[in-house]
């Protein structure tokens, strides 16, 4: 299974991410961690007409989160921000290609996509309070 | 019989130390306000955990901890259905009762009660609903006030305007459920009546969430604690559940491993919800046991265990008012109190009763049962108790019964 | 052969779970430093106790209630002559080593730390050793300051007289062994540099206990926390020891139930030691399987059981030191260090080493081990850890090495 | 074995208890409880020379701890107070006819004699600080 797992794509995307590094002029920065094992992930977004104009991740952890996050920030960019609603776990999972991962290292996977989706509420609230046009109340949010 | 009866010989043979002798005669266990006994369901669970999974959980990739954590988490999502909470997040595993509402006074009271506020409990309260009060409240230079209750201990309703409109009041505490003499108290006009003073309510449901139907949504409580050991599941655990805006608010208790999100040397980010208020390694094997316990429950429904427990608790206190020098304590309607009968008969002393019936194995609980102000106001050091669950049968009161008289022949009554 | 030497293969047959198996393999555990396996021994008593026994302690008369109560209190008397306390009052019951650490920072702390004062850790902690102290620090104004490491993590105990001689020490809090790299440190050194200062000193043993053999009279240190699970022990038991006129001097923590002497209304008198620092109803089973845990341990002996973790720390590092591209933390001692291996395996995450290990059956923790302070002081977000108990094996740790070769083959290292 | 406990000497001291009230002109009260089942005694003591001139002792609990008061109170009454120090657990057992309670109601059995031994100690420590001669070092005081 671990053949299964560690494909040459992921390692690819730990060991040369895409859209890496930190922003100085973004319009949004969001940060968080998973408290069970310490990863670590930064989002930086710029916006332009409701559109990711601009995405960069930084941070630290394990080939899944660090993989995950670089081939969600190819999969969103230039996408418009309210696209990140509408992902789903099973996106993301499909997308990386590994959809039988034990519940911890879901988690790994999946972090990357909550900054997102946490960045794209914080951008709406910053600039005006949330519209139903602009961001329709989603269960899925988080 | 009814379809929804309890089928009590059946249920017996789901726990073992019913099978226990006592002086060569069968225990009798009638103090399940103590502590229940445990079916074979929750003990296995226990064992099968140590034998087959036993592991850290919440920090570790490898499955024998990602199946001990699921097992965990489970029972989170067990409690919060069985009290139908709005999300698993309002639930708070503690040891017991105790420090569920200990865990309270420290982080909410210490945050929002100060010099001159009250807080409003009754005298039917157990030491545990008092004392970290009073201990809060000599910190803070707050008071208590007590409810009182009337001879057959029911709180005087008339009191609670007038004591809640009170602008000082900081907190309601009431045990829905006396442990000591079986009083039910009406909580949901209660809540009603604080919460239009905008006044929270923390209510001690270590007697009544094992035997009465409990609704947080529908009481709208904004506090409730229990114990696993008195509904079927092991010792160490307990339940504190609260209102998620509450609990968000609430400063951390116990600070250590699992409840942080990020440690610095000087300054530290503190978990989501609910493992903001569980520092360090939980009572794992016992957590996933009480799962097995709220199982057990609900597969007898906690409605057929109110209704095997009122028709035990009429039976006894119709036998037991005919005994000659009796003294009963409590409603004596057994609608409005659990299977917990309180009692002194003539100038026995409860202790020397319980001496007595353990030779007949029957195990009564004597003293003040943890509520010395309930037993100042009844004006008695200390009482008998015998308290009833899901596999307690009519025989057993006979031989209770018969253990009584035998009592008041020793002692020439 | 020597005579004291451990027979494993006898001991992995009083452990139920080793004969799991993970994938078609047999379980490897090597992750003791987060909880310990079980021997039969502890697992059947708590079912032994619930099947017979299963009772309130302390307040009732009958005969399951005496049984159950000796029990637990025997516990007690094991605890005190484990660790060579001088009476067994100064033994508390708590949940774990979080707890005791925050029952101490709670009643101790609020009493004898103020604003401007100083409480002095390590960058070795563990979070359960650095929150509570933060959150006391920060409600009265005081503050931490840390004793630093080496690179090889060896505490720098140059600046130790510094520090101390500070006259706003109020307490200095160290864990005897890291549960991170596994150092010890030097304590009764430390413990007779503090006194001479006449600052008191906590010992996290959580770790060193039960590995080291501990002896509270010899070490002199005011107060000692570790946990049950660690220690072949069941879930949901620490122990807070400390010295019988300091316990005396600190206030209640846990208000309620069983730690109290008498309750009125608005005043109320604690019970003596040890019950005044145990309120509400204790977590009875697992406390008497943790009697039979340190009766396990008697029988093996503690000297043994290092002798034996050194001969399986020191095979397993010159084994990893062959391999290409590790990172070993710690000292490369090991008779400094505890069974407990942290590192790093080229850039492979440790959460991904330990997925692929976990498919060899092999269980290591990965993570920052609730040390963050460490890891950012060793510039590492995360490290594998492996760690060792008296059942594991020299043909573990092969299988273990090999499954650390199959996963640099599968990220080309 | 009940039949064996409840004997009529120890319902008669139960009921008809020798020396209980309480004392105006006491030398020394002490108070103490069985925290366990709320057992109450108090007991008052009047010295002369080194005796026990009067004792009363008050209280509440069961047939077993206020028999043993009561059998406490003849048993040293007129005696030295310091003969407390000497008197053992076995002692008072074997003078109420009790030598088979289990540990909680041995309790009961024994919280006068403690409270008596607690009056002893506060007696000397009151009047003048405990010498060796009066008060040797016995670890069988409480
Ligand atoms: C050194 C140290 N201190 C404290 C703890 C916390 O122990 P527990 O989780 O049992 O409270 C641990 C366990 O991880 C530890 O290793
Ligand atoms: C009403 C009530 N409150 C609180 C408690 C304390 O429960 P625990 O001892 O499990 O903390 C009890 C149990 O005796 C009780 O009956």
């Amino acid at each position: 299974m671990s053949d299964d797992i560690y494909r040459e794509i992921i390692l690819d995307h730990y060991r040369n991410p895409r859209n890496k590094g930190k922003m100085t002029d973004a319009d949004v920065v969001i940060h968080d961690s998973n408290p069970l094992c310490g990863d670590q992930i930064d989002i930086y977004l710029k916006v332009k007409d409701g559109d990711i104009d601009d995405i960069k991740f930084d941070g630290r952890g394990c080939a899944i989160s660090q993989a995950s996050a670089s081939m969600l920030t190819e999969m969103i960019l230039k996408k418009p921000l309210t696209l990140a609603k509408d992902i789903s776990k099973e996106d993301i999972l499909e997308n990386i290609g590994l959809t039988n991962l034990g519940p911890a290292r879901i988690k790994c996977a999946l972090l990357s996509l909550k900054v997102l989706k946490m960045g794209m509420v914080k951008y709406y609230e910053d600039k005006e309070p949330v519209t139903a046009e602009k961001l329709e109340k989603d269960s899925n949010l988080y | 019989m009814q379809a929804t009866q309890i089928e009590v010989n059946q249920i017996r043979k789901d726990f073992p130390i019913l099978l226990r002798r006592i002086n060569g005669k069968p225990l009798v266990y009638f103090d399940n306000a103590a502590t229940t006994q445990k079916p074979s369901s929750v003990i296995t669970s226990i064992s099968e955990y140590y034998t087959t999974y036993n592991a850290n959980i919440h920090r570790a990739v490898y499955q024998i901890a990602e199946e001990a954590t699921n097992a965990f988490e489970t029972t989170r999502d067990k409690v919060s259905s069985f009290i139908n909470a709005h999300s698993r997040e309002e639930i708070i595993f503690t040891r017991n009762t105790t420090e569920s509402i200990n865990l309270v006074a420290y982080s909410w009271g210490r945050k929002n009660v100060g010099r001159g506020d009250t807080i409003i409990l009754s005298e039917l309260e157990h030491h545990s609903n008092i004392v970290p009060w009073q201990i809060l409240c000599q910190e803070r230079g707050a008071q208590i006030k007590y409810l009182t209750i009337d001879q057959d201990g029911n709180l005087d309703l008339s009191e609670l305007e007038s004591c809640t409109s009170n602008n000082n009041v900081k907190l309601i505490s009431l045990s829905h459920m006396s442990n000591a003499i079986g009083n039910i108290i009406p909580i949901k006009y209660i809540v009603k009546i604080a919460h239009s003073f905008g006044i929270p309510i923390f209510v001690d449901g270590a007697q009544s969430v094992p035997h009465l139907k409990t609704d947080v949504t529908d009481i709208d409580c904004d506090f409730l604690a229990f114990s696993g050991h008195k509904m079927l599941g092991p010792t160490g655990v307990g339940v504190l559940y609260a209102k998620k805006k509450i609990l968000e608010e609430m400063n951390p208790f116990i600070g250590g491993g699992d409840m942080i999100k990020e440690v610095h040397k000087y300054e530290t980010s503190y978990n989501d919800l609910p493992h903001k208020f569980e520092g360090g390694t939980p009572n794992i094997a016992d957590v996933i046991g009480f799962g097995k316990a709220l199982d057990y429950l609900n597969k007898i429904g906690i409605e057929n265990i109110r209704r095997h427990e009122i028709e035990l608790t009429k039976y006894a206190l119709e036998e037991m008012s005919n005994l000659k020098n009796i003294q009963l304590y409590g409603s004596p309607d057994p609608y409005q109190r659990g299977g917990i009968i309180s009692f002194n008969l003539g100038d026995i002393h409860p202790h020397d009763l319980a001496t007595i019936l353990n030779e007949e194995a029957i195990a009564i609980r004597s003293g003040h049962h943890c509520a010395q102000v309930l037993m100042e106001k009844l004006e008695v050091p200390a009482t008998s108790r015998a308290s009833f669950y899901i596999y307690n049968t009519i025989e057993e009161i006979n031989i209770f019964i018969n253990a009584l008289h035998k009592a008041m022949r020793l002692f020439r009554l």
